[in-house]
């Protein structure tokens, strides 16, 4: 049994960080409802398990999503965290290879170069040789890149990058510092008994001029200590992420999630951040000056920080979601915790309104609260409806009864839930065959919260389904738009077809960069009780800007709330899909418009 | 006296007759205190020898039924002129009511004849089928007040005392409250017109009194006809009554003087259900502020005996008042009747003191 | 004392002597847009809960400004935060952060 | 040369004046007082920019000088015409002839204690906003009639104006800014105080008023309350008492103010009726001057040759004042040069 | 417009009281029912000059008509020289011609009203007669009151009234023809009608409310009108 003082270190903070992950681990999985942990057990012992290894090698590992944003970004982490991975593994085999003990210390294969320094190597040797230099020089150069980073992050696709705090500052130099110091160590050793490669070798040369002797030794203690430092550090730093993201990727593979505010699974998230900063630039909010982004939000949750106006301050678009690497559900936190403390809102409603009557219809109208601002959308969904030869009704002509979202997105559990129930009986007492919605929010509700037992589609849908059966004609017109897709429509429901069947079934529709997941957020966002309509406006601003919208003729959109607030700041008309349609059922369109239309489309061809 | 005040009364001056009176009595103040009228006859008749009639025949005006809202216009306005039928029948064309509210309404009843000659056409009608009467509209129209205010200072002439703190040789401080119906309605009708009146003011400092202006002075008394007369809106009465009462506590009134029959019951006795009901007395000795009208002030500083006047009949006693002014009276004959035969004395309230 | 079947009663005025302003404070210093509503009742006149209810954000402010807080929180009830007082308001009033403010404020110690 | 009379040496005057004498008129101004610039004497500073009234008389003094005779402490008391020329008897006996006649008498601030129920002239501690404007004169902060700091201001909108108690059914139109303008003045001055604004409707219907208005909101946090005065009463510290409904909740309100300024509107100058009778032209039931035509002509009267500008022919702001006051020059031009 | 309308329209009360509203506030800023119930004659003013025929209608079958005191300090006040407390004067008539009174707890009180004061008008020719003001109904009257009452006569005949006696002076017996004049009067003017009217429509609702009904004041429903079901208000 080899053994020597220097390890200790090393042996210590990997002690450490082993018993306090297990501990942490354990005590998340203890939390689990029965329920979800019988879930997780179907999944571990099971073929689906594979699906998790999968992913924890694609994504812990190879970092594919980070390529896909950035590939030098990508490189740079799959470089440190694939490299380091398999230097483990093959410092490991080369272990069995050299050792005359069948079991061996952990720090043996980190310190073989001490304890079985090699003379001479045969080919298998220099082989094993070469493979770890190979990995060393990669690693290195991953750290480059990370040291590099911090100075021009814009290089790597950033336009800003995380501020971080003290225990990651140490955390993160300990990391640059393992390497550089194993390089030294190996380095010094091939100096001594020759049996470097490419790397080592050529370092040893130039250090051959100084006692390597009396230095080997100091040499190995620096690279424990560094190591030690590292992992003593890692369960207070960010570099947590590097084993939760295992214990998420395992829970959210068993089809585990988050339900309420301090749910393990929400713990689990939280330690996943790696604070990449990859959602800042995701989030609309940074460029308006507001440091809202899962990243702080989820740092300031972990150390227990006050932040209440991060918990408020947050269009919950969803878009820092889409981007985060680890696949973050930052929202669903954030949405979690608004209900803590202020459940302040009323929970008995006297609403009046009661169905006047019920005989039985095939598609039921909820026009949704903000749509009823929007008259335009009302108008055309009625033209619409009468062209479509269904027997139908409005729900919510009375413009009292709402889907509840807006409560629930203020935290408003309890209130929102009898909202619920109200507008539920009356859904399922209308006796309809299919409930209709123009607004994406309603839309989203009904169909997560509601449990209705009969389908509900968007207009967008169902404007395209009526288009599709010819129930509705469509007259082209030589009109240009651009199309936005509403954060709850696309990202919330995955809605991204059907409306840009309707749209090229009527006009000339335009790329747009910032579309279907990557689509920009309006800026009116029911989901933000925090900033005021001055940088509302400001955003639905930046977000036109983005959309380049002065080459089209109109901006389309599917929501009415998305509507009404770029419709104030808009450059260009903008039109909901239904108007859109509706104008498109007959030639409606007043000659003189048209004409203005076509010269404009005529100029917009010349561009 | 404040000049701007001065300015304000020279807009709001009107004529008073100064003789052969008719006289029409109120109903309130004969129940309440009939002591009030005969003093004011006695006044018009003995001490300012004037010629006034006082009419057997004549009947309420219905004002309280109509301002119950039980009795008709049209029947009101008959009955007004029955009254005036018999004014003129008796000679007469300078008209007197004693009741604030009665005089109100005549002259709301003159104004609509004027401005609408089709109803009086009617109004003679009905009375001609109703009585085979007719009549003229009186020449002068004043309130009972009015005639005091002009014979303010003969009367202060022939006084035998003055509204004077005898012991600290300052004028008494004295609270004026008009009857709303006095001038709300026809400012130009009254004297010193509805937000600074004259009529008492007047009065008071001629009399040697000083008057003091407070700001609930133009608060109504909360007699509100049918909010009194049902039990159930009667907290309004009282609460405007200690609204007022609050709102010149701080200013130490030595007395309350109204021209109105009702103010005079309702300021009186609210002393008297707020003492029982807040345990609230509104002078620190706790006998409360005297309220008396301004015949009964006329006939006590003319030096008729409080007796006579009627001033036993009050709920708060008006003794202190009569000392500070140096009124001699005889206490024990307060609750005698006619030839001195006792008739007991009331019961003493709770928190109210009486003498 | 004898029964007399009614009870004085102060008067039932607004009395801005003992005007109550510790909420308003509190919400203007939250959320300072608070101050510019010109009471013109658009918020009123869209608003959802307007329809079963007395809600309307236009009084809620009146009533809070006059420090009548008592009938204040049977009016904000009613609100199901659906926020089209805010796209109608022209005086831009951040209403849907009012109203939690509002809720909040209710609750605090100082009401 | 056509000689013209302009009478009443206000702002309108001088400006009407300072026109005609550039259009090569000779031009005499009547001025009834000894000084030129009448009500805008007394005002401190003009909304909606804060200027200072004094700057704006002098710079219009500097205009006349020497191009305009200047006829102060005279009244017009008899007037003639023959061969369309007007014989102007002025009350120091001279008789001047003029070939046409500009009346600019302007107006007079509501004599507030005609509202007697606000207790003006009755209470020391109720003023008027022409008043205060003088109070504004010295840069100090504003103190009551009892020398005490006034902490709690109420401005009262409408006093002499749209009521039909007192006579004057129109709205003095600039009433409400001033209000706001001194409410923020005062505000300033005496920091730390409550002011609160007592309007029935808010007419801020000119450049940068509703600005006033947002600013007197958001940055004074001054109070505006919907609803009109209806009775003062003094209490025993000679604090005002006032009485009114909110009328946007529709209750009564109750509130203690130690400083109560009335936002006065404009009548008639005195002797602007007498005027009219004069020369025989008519004025209308609010008895302001009557143009020929309110939207063609509403520097004419009925009378040719004789003409009206400014607030002699009904309430204006100074601004319109002086604009009104350019246009009755052009009309006088026109008048000779078509004939 | 409606049949309401043009029935109020006819009102002199109603021509007198009423020109036009700016809704100011000067009058509920001062009435002392604004003070004491939930009352806003501006507001009142507003319906009616709103012309709605179904808002008029539940205004004269509300409490809210009653609550005033017809003081008429609203008219010094108003600055279009309306009158409030005419308009309500003639809403009162309306809610009584209509027999609405009796459909609100404040208005029932009319048959009350119409048996005490009106029965004291044409039996004694006296409005209010102060031998049934007895302190058992009217107990705020205080002990002083108790003791006239028990010396009715005498304190009277002490104070120089001519205690239903012939002839002039206070409180005397007034001749039977001027009773009769009156009673003559009230016939051809409507005054018995309206009376009437009152007692008709009382007795509908007393018995539509399973009240006990009679003559007398003592039964359910006037003592009911008389004590209130509330407390104030």
């Amino acid at each position: 049994m080899k053994f020597d003082w220097f390890v200790v270190p090393f042996l210590a903070g990997l002690t450490f960080v082993f018993g306090f992950c297990g501990i942490k681990f354990y005590r998340c999985i203890r939390q689990l409802s029965r329920g979800e942990k019988l879930m997780l057990k179907k999944h571990v012992f099971s073929r689906s398990l594979w699906l998790s290894v999968k992913e924890i090698f694609s994504e812990s590992l190879l970092h594919r999503k980070i390529f896909r944003t950035h590939p030098l970004l990508g490189y740079m982490h799959a470089s440190l965290a694939f490299g380091w991975f398999l230097l483990i593994v093959l410092g490991n085999v080369e272990v069995k290879f050299y050792s005359e003990y069948s079991v061996n210390p952990p720090y043996v294969p980190i310190f073989l170069n001490y304890f079985e320094p090699v003379t001479a190597p045969n080919f298998f040797g220099r082989g094993f040789r070469f493979l770890m230099d190979l990995l060393l020089l990669v690693i290195l150069s991953g750290v480059a890149l990370a040291y590099f980073k911090r100075f021009n992050s814009r290089r790597f696709g950033m336009q800003r990058t995380t501020q971080h705090h003290f225990l990651d500052r140490i955390a993160i130099i300990s990391l640059w510092c393992i390497f550089p110091a194993r390089l030294l160590a190996e380095s010094l050793s091939a100096a001594i008994y020759h049996n470097g490669s490419f790397l080592t070798n050529t370092l040893s040369k130039w250090l051959s001029a100084l006692p390597v002797e009396s230095m080997l030794y100091p040499a190995w203690w620096g690279y424990s200590i560094v190591l030690g430092a590292f992992f003593f550090t890692l369960p207070f730093s960010r570099y947590m992420h590097i084993p939760t993201e295992v214990l998420l990727i395992i829970l959210r593979n068993a089809g585990i999630r988050s339900h309420y505010f301090g749910h393990p699974y929400q713990e689990v998230d939280t330690f996943s951040c790696s604070r990449c900063g990859i959602c800042i630039d995701a989030c609309q909010l940074a460029a308006v000056g507001n440091s809202v982004q899962p990243v702080y939000y989820l740092r300031s949750l972990r150390y227990q920080k006050p932040h209440e106006n991060l918990t408020e301050n947050c269009l919950l678009c969803g878009r820092c979601v889409e981007a985060c690497p680890v696949g973050i559900f930052s929202t669903d936190i954030r949405r979690h915790e608004r209900t803590l403390g202020h459940e302040m809102c009323n929970t008995h409603y006297a609403f009046k309104y009661q169905l006047k009557n019920n005989t039985p219809i095939e598609v039921l109208y909820f026009a949704g609260c903000m749509t009823h601002l929007v008259p335009a959308i009302k108008k055309s969904m009625t033209s619409i409806l009468d062209h479509s030869g269904y027997s139908w009704r409005m729900l919510d002509a009375d413009e009292e009864i709402c889907c509840g979202r807006p409560l629930l997105l203020a935290g408003q559990i309890t209130a929102a839930n009898k909202v619920i129930m109200h507008t539920r009986s009356l859904i399922e007492n209308s006796h309809a065959q299919l409930l209709v919605t123009s607004c994406p929010i309603c839309f989203k509700t009904f169909s997560e919260n509601y449990r209705l037992s009969i389908p509900v589609v968007h207009h967008s849908q169902f404007i395209n389904m009526l288009q599709q059966e010819h129930r509705i004609p469509v007259h082209r017109r030589n009109i240009s738009v651009k199309y936005h897709d509403p954060c709850e429509l696309g990202r919330g429901m995955h809605v991204y077809n059907e409306p840009r069947s309707v749209i090229n079934r009527i006009a000339h529709l335009q790329p747009n960069v910032h579309e279907k997941a990557k689509s920009l957020c309006c800026g009116g966002s029911l989901g933000n009780t925090y900033i005021d309509m001055e940088t509302k406006l400001q955003l639905a601003d930046q977000a036109l800007q983005q959309m380049e919208v002065q080459s089209a003729d109109y901006l389309i959109t599917a929501c009415p709330l998305c509507l009404k607030t770029f419709s104030s700041v808009s450059p260009i008309a903008v039109k909901d899909i239904a108007e859109l349609a509706a104008e498109s059922i007959k030639d409606t369109i007043v000659p003189f418009v048209k004409v203005i239309e076509e010269n404009k489309s005529a100029t917009f061809a010349e561009k | 006296m404040n000049r701007g005040k001065q300015l304000i009364w020279q807009n709001y001056q009107k004529e008073i007759a100064d003789d052969h009176f008719f006289y029409v009595r109120s109903c309130i103040r004969q129940n309440f205190f009939p002591g009030a009228e005969a003093t004011f006859l006695r006044i018009l008749k003995d001490v300012l020898q004037k010629d006034v009639y006082d009419d057997p025949d004549h009947t309420t005006c219905t004002g309280i039924g109509y301002h119950t809202d039980i009795v008709p216009l049209e029947t009101t306005m008959t009955v007004v002129a029955r009254q005036f039928a018999l004014m003129t029948e008796k000679g007469y064309s300078h008209f007197i009511p004693s009741c604030v509210t009665s005089f109100g309404m005549y002259l709301e009843i003159l104004e609509s004849w004027h401005n609408h000659p089709e109803v009086l056409e009617q109004v003679r009608k009905y009375l001609k089928e109703a009585t085979g009467r007719s009549f003229e509209l009186p020449a002068n129209i004043v309130h009972a007040s009015d005639i005091i205010y002009k014979f303010r200072s003969e009367i202060a002439q022939k006084a035998k005392y003055r509204l004077i703190n005898r012991y600290t040789g300052q004028p008494l401080r004295v609270v004026e409250h008009i009857g709303c119906h006095y001038a709300k309605m026809f400012p130009h009708k009254s004297v010193g017109g509805a937000e600074f009146p004259r009529v008492l003011a007047g009065i008071i400092e001629e009399w040697g009194g000083e008057v003091i202006d407070y700001p609930e002075r133009r608060h109504c008394c909360g007699f509100g006809f049918r909010q009194y007369f049902i039990k159930a809106n009667r907290g309004y009465t009282f609460s405007s009554v200690k609204k007022k009462l609050d709102s010149m506590q701080p200013y130490s009134p030595d007395l309350i003087v109204t021209n109105c029959p009702g103010c005079n019951v309702f300021l009186d006795k609210g002393q008297y259900v707020i003492s029982e009901q807040e345990g609230i007395v509104y002078d620190e000795n706790g006998y409360g502020i005297p309220v008396l009208s301004s015949e009964e002030l006329a006939g006590l500083v003319l030096g008729f005996d409080p007796w006579d006047i009627g001033l036993q009949v009050h709920q708060v006693s008006v003794e202190p008042l009569l000392d500070k002014m140096g009124v001699e009276y005889e206490p024990e004959k307060k609750y005698l009747g006619k030839e001195n035969i006792p008739l007991g004395r009331p019961l003493q309230p709770t928190v109210l003191k009486t003498i | 004392m004898p029964s007399f079947g009614f009870s004085v009663q102060p008067p039932q005025h607004i009395d801005l002597d003992k005007n109550y302003r510790a909420i308003f404070d509190f919400i203007k210093e939250n959320e300072p847009s608070f101050q510019r509503c010109i009471y013109c009742g658009s918020c009123g006149a869209t608003c959802s809960a307007g329809n079963f209810s007395q809600m309307s954000l236009r009084k809620v402010n009146l009533l809070i400004s006059r420090g009548q807080i008592s009938e204040v929180k049977n009016l904000i009830d009613n609100c199901l935060l659906c926020g089209k007082c805010q796209l109608v308001c022209p005086r831009n009033v951040n209403t849907r952060k009012v109203i939690l403010l509002i809720h909040k404020a209710l609750k605090m110690p100082l009401s | 040369m056509p000689r013209i009379a302009v009478i009443g040496g206000g702002i309108a005057g001088m400006e009407a004046a300072i026109r005609l004498s550039n259009l090569n008129f000779e031009v005499d101004i009547i001025e009834k007082s000894f000084s030129l610039g009448g009500n805008v004497n007394n005002w401190h500073v003009l909304f909606p920019d804060h200027s200072p009234a004094r700057l704006l008389i002098d710079q219009l003094k500097n205009q006349l000088r020497d191009k305009v005779n200047i006829l102060l402490g005279t009244e017009v008391v008899r007037t003639e015409y023959n061969n369309q020329q007007y014989i102007l008897h002025l009350s120091d006996g001279t008789r001047l002839t003029f070939d046409a006649i500009v009346i600019t008498t302007g107006f007079k601030v509501f004599p507030a204690q005609r509202k007697e129920e606000y207790g003006y002239s009755i209470y020391p501690n109720v003023i008027t906003s022409a008043q205060l404007e003088e109070l504004f004169q010295s840069e100090k902060p504003i103190h009551t009639a009892d020398h005490r700091m006034a902490n709690r201001i109420a401005f009262i909108h409408c006093v002499g104006s749209r009521d039909d108690k007192i006579g004057n059914r129109y709205c003095s139109k600039v009433c409400c800014v001033t209000a706001v303008k001194q409410a923020m003045e005062v505000a300033q001055r005496n920091p730390g105080s409550e002011i609160f604004l007592f309007y029935m409707d808010l007419r801020m219907y000119d450049r940068h008023f509703e600005d006033l208005y947002f600013q007197a909101q958001t940055q004074y946090g001054i109070r505006f309350v919907r609803g009109r005065l209806s009775e003062v009463s003094e209490k025993s510290d000679a604090r005002l008492y006032l009485k009114l409904e909110d009328t946007l909740l529709g209750k009564p309100l109750r509130l203690t103010v130690d400083l109560l300024v009335l936002m006065v509107g404009m009548e008639p100058a005195d002797n602007s009726p007498q005027l009219a009778n004069l020369f025989s032209i008519p004025v209308g039931t609010d008895r302001f001057i009557q143009p020929e035509n309110f939207h063609l002509y509403k520097n004419r009267t009925s009378r040719p040759g004789v003409f009206v500008a400014g607030c002699a022919s009904g309430p204006k702001s100074i601004g319109e004042t002086l604009a009104d006051a350019r246009s009755a020059a052009f009309e006088v031009y026109n008048f000779f040069n078509n004939n | 417009m409606g049949y309401l309308f043009d029935r109020l329209k006819n009102d002199l009360h109603y021509r007198e009281g009423m020109q036009a509203c700016i809704n100011c506030g000067t009058c509920t800023a001062i009435c002392p029912a604004a003070e004491y119930y939930d009352y806003d004659p501006r507001a009142i003013v507003e319906t009616v000059q709103r012309g709605d025929e179904a808002e008029l209608e539940s205004l004269i079958k509300s409490d809210t008509i009653w609550y005033c005191g017809e003081c008429m300090s609203c008219r010094t006040r108003c600055p279009r020289n309306n009158t409030p407390g005419l308009i309500i004067m003639a809403l009162r008539a309306l809610s009584q011609d209509t027999g609405y009174f009796a459909e609100s707890e404040k208005g029932r009180q009319q048959i009350y009203l119409k048996r005490t004061i009106g029965h004291n008008i044409l039996k004694t020719g006296y409005c209010v007669y102060a031998e049934d003001i007895g302190t058992d109904t009217h107990p705020e009257q205080g002990p002083v009151w108790d003791w006239r009452q028990q010396h009715w006569k005498e304190v009277m005949e002490r104070l120089g009234a001519n205690y239903q006696k012939p002839g002039p002076g206070a409180m005397r017996r007034i001749p039977d023809d001027a009773i009769n004049e009156l009673h003559k009067i009230f016939e051809i003017t409507g005054g018995l009608k309206q009376f009437e009217k009152i007692e008709e429509y009382s007795e509908k609702k007393a018995r539509s409310l399973g009240l006990q009904w009679d003559e007398t004041l003592d039964n359910e429903y006037l003592q009911q009108t008389y004590n209130g079901t509330r407390q104030n208000s």
